[in-house]
């Protein structure tokens, strides 16, 4: 089993206000989970807590049945995080930024497997050049060639289809349906309808009082 | 221990904990400062030295023995915050902030004030009031840091790390300032160590200092109160506690 | 008693300029924060009071 | 994407999922790609390497024309004045520390990666050092020549500057990951930071003094090392944890 990510009775209150409440999760091998909620329903949040950034208030969090907090490194080794920033430094060539992401991820990459998750994404030939001379959608595309070029079980993806056009869209549903085949999970908030649904399982955050 | 910690955690309870405190404590420092007052103003003997000038360390030492207390309690709140995530805890840094820069302030303007008839001026370098000014210099930059965070809860945080961070400080900072002091003028007399001081000069004092403590704790419990309902306003026992 | 007068009290030796305003400081911080304080809860009730209103009002 | 690439065919083993063992790197490594990556950023933005340096040569020159040219009285003021200067140097580049990474999701990543947070900012501080601090510690003697700074005092001003602008780098860095999330954190970071400064700005320029008037300056030296030993061990922790505060909430 490559994932086990649970939540029981998951609680978060911000500044003295409860955002969600007895909220009970659970990704597996081959789930996609897809978080939605108006503006302020605390999808950031709970994506916070997914990613063991905050401890929930009330509930517990497990990865593989131990709790999140205890379980970090493991779990950040399995984790691959793509957030509303993409991660990826303006000033660097794509090529700099992905060997520094999977360094940081703790990979040895070689610049031919660097390559190769380049060309996956659809940027041969952009290695070189700074990702400030690069248009918003493809500076994104950087930071999705993370997915091919780390072996991460867990996605967890902040609005991953922005920015990108309807070639990118296909390419990134695509990717995530062979990774829930493969026996990876993905986390995601968006507004975007998956044309495969059967997979998908949908959280709600409601307006809470 | 745990329980008592975890009790204190609570909110409601805390609040209903300080109502009970608070009347003593009010009592305790009202009469201690009122006995003090009159015992240091009219009762304690002159100095042959400085004349009556000296009465100025009955407001002086306790603020400046609070100033650094308040500080050191906030380290501990912030300490307690981070690690036990307790709210309260840091609904009481957040009340003792000004107080304490207030006390900063008193032990330097009365510290100043004693200068003049001491050192013929209103400002001297002196070790203990430069470090005193720079301690007036962290409470007033986390009073602002607090200010400046839209978010309580972050806030908070960043405030307790602040706190933690300027109270290793600083003892360094003391340490740092009394060797500057000692390099650029020799030490001629500092201002809080007058030549032993006969039983009627001191008692009065430590009454002095015992009442202002018991009023930071009274003032504190009061506004720790206050603190607590401003941000449980939206729960129920707030609520009905209103009508 | 350390003065004769009362008058001498408040002549302080010589020095009532700067020991009268030391401790002039102190009770006026230490009152103006009883009085912050208080004025500080009563608009808290006075705005919990008016919340309470407005709801039972909604409800 | 071109459709050309989606159709690409991986290897059994190059999908599998479960961590592969010998590719996976040592703290080593990581420190030496987060260092190379702040290298080439401060490469890429060249020019924010000699503000720092630009200022302080500023404030110099602004002494003498507002004070008096007279050498005796700028060499007795001049340890003092290299020393607030080059501090203040120090402070004003302190603010885009971590303001990039922060904006671009960057600091996020750093968060979220499986190495200790403490040794990636320890990192970032070493090269806002090396890039700020020791150009300051280099050139601080060249500016000593204008104020007329005694001939004993300039190997001594490189010294300390050297050692305490690592600590301010240090501790200014904790201000700088406090205020990172603010919109205008440039004024309050330096109400946060400046009290803090003052043991290093004190053991400092009274290393240099000491040296102009002939006296040892091995125990300011000393305790300059003694600051930085502690802002070494413990400000690293303070600026992971203010990282995560300022990220996350």
């Amino acid at each position: 089993m490559n994932v086990a990510l649970d939540a029981r009775q998951l609680a978060c209150e911000r500044d003295d206000r409860w955002l969600f409440e007895s909220l009970d999760l659970h990704v597996g091998d081959g789930d996609i989970l897809r978080i939605e909620g108006a503006n302020g329903s605390g999808k950031t949040t709970l994506l916070k807590m997914l990613t063991a950034q905050l401890s929930p208030q009330a509930g517990t969090l497990t990865w593989h049945g131990r709790p999140l907090a205890r379980a970090r490194d493991a779990f950040f080794r399995a984790l691959l995080y793509i957030g509303h920033a993409p991660g990826v430094a303006a000033a660097l060539t794509a090529e700099e930024n992905l060997s520094w992401s999977a360094a940081m991820a703790g990979i040895k990459a070689s610049p031919a497997e660097i390559e190769r998750s380049l060309a996956a994404v659809g940027l041969a030939g952009f290695e070189n050049l700074p990702a400030q001379q690069l248009s918003a959608g493809q500076q994104r595309r950087i930071a999705l060639a993370r997915l091919e070029l780390m072996k991460r079980p867990l996605w967890i993806l902040d609005e991953p289809f922005t920015a990108i056009d309807r070639d990118g869209v296909a390419w990134l549903e695509r990717r995530i349906a062979t990774h829930c085949e493969e026996g990876g999970a993905v986390i995601l908030t968006t507004h975007h309808t998956f044309q495969a649904n059967d997979r998908v399982t949908s959280v709600v955050l409601g307006v809470a009082d | 221990m745990w329980t008592f910690i975890h009790k204190l955690g609570s909110p409601k309870w805390c609040y209903t904990l300080c109502g009970r405190l608070q009347p003593g404590f009010w009592a305790a420092a009202a009469l201690l400062l009122c006995v003090g007052s009159v015992w240091a103003l009219g009762y304690s003997p002159r100095d042959y030295q400085m004349g009556d000038s000296y009465r100025i360390i009955y407001v002086h030492v306790p603020s400046a023995i609070l100033a650094q207390s308040i500080f050191i309690a906030m380290a501990v709140a912030s300490a307690v915050l981070l690690v036990w995530k307790i709210k309260v805890a840091d609904m009481a840094a957040r009340v003792m902030a000004p107080f304490g820069a207030a006390m900063t302030f008193l032990a330097l303007f009365s510290g100043s004030l004693w200068g003049v008839p001491t050192w013929g001026t209103w400002w001297t370098w002196d070790a203990r009031l430069t470090s005193m000014l720079i301690q007036l210099f962290l409470y007033l930059g986390v009073i602002a840091l607090r200010g400046a965070f839209g978010s309580a809860d972050q806030g908070a945080k960043a405030v307790a790390v602040l706190t933690l961070v300027g109270v290793v400080n600083i003892p360094i900072i003391k340490y740092s300032v009394v060797w500057w002091n000692t390099l650029h003028q020799p030490a001629t007399f500092t201002l809080t160590q007058p030549p032993a001081m006969v039983a009627s000069m001191w008692m009065p004092l430590l009454v002095m200092v015992l009442g202002f403590y018991c009023f930071f704790i009274a003032l504190t419990l009061y506004r720790l109160r206050n603190e607590i309902l401003r941000r449980e306003s939206r729960t129920r026992w707030v609520q009905e506690l209103a009508d | 008693m350390a003065f004769d007068s009362f008058s001498a009290l408040l002549a302080m030796g010589g020095y009532a300029k700067y020991v009268w305003p030391a401790w002039g400081l102190a009770a006026l911080l230490l009152l103006g924060f009883v009085c912050w304080a208080r004025h500080e809860r009563r608009q808290l009730f006075e705005q919990l009071r008016r919340r309470r209103r407005r709801e039972a009002r909604a409800a | 994407m071109p459709r050309s690439t989606t159709g690409m065919k991986f290897t059994d083993e190059e999908r599998s999922l479960a961590p592969v063992a010998g590719t996976t790197i040592g703290l080593s490594a990581v420190w030496r790609a987060q260092v190379k990556r702040e290298l080439a950023l401060a490469r890429r933005r060249g020019g924010d390497l000699l503000n720092p340096l630009l200022f302080l040569a500023l404030v110099v020159v602004l002494f003498p024309l507002g004070i008096s040219p007279q050498p005796d009285l700028l060499a007795e003021i001049a340890p003092g004045l290299l020393w607030v200067a080059a501090l203040l140097a120090m402070l004003l580049s302190l603010d885009a520390l971590f303001r990039t990474d922060f904006a671009d999701g960057s600091l996020e990543q750093l968060l979220l990666s499986p190495q200790p947070l403490p040794l990636l900012c320890l990192a970032k501080v070493f090269v806002h050092w090396l890039l700020t601090g020791m150009p300051l510690a280099l050139c601080a003697p060249l500016m000593g020549v204008l104020l007329s700074l005694p001939g004993t005092g300039y190997l001594t001003l490189a010294a300390s500057l050297a050692l305490g602008t690592a600590s301010l780098s240090l501790i200014g860095a904790i201000g700088a990951a406090l205020t990172v999330g603010l919109p205008r954190g440039g004024v309050l970071l330096s109400l946060l930071v400046l009290p803090l400064y003052i043991p290093v700005l004190i053991f400092g320029a009274g290393a240099v003094q000491a040296a102009i008037q002939g006296g040892g300056t091995a125990p300011a030296l000393a305790l300059l090392g003694a600051l930085l030993a502690l802002a070494v061990a413990a400000a690293p922790f303070a600026i992971a944890g203010a990282l995560r505060i300022s990220v996350n909430g």
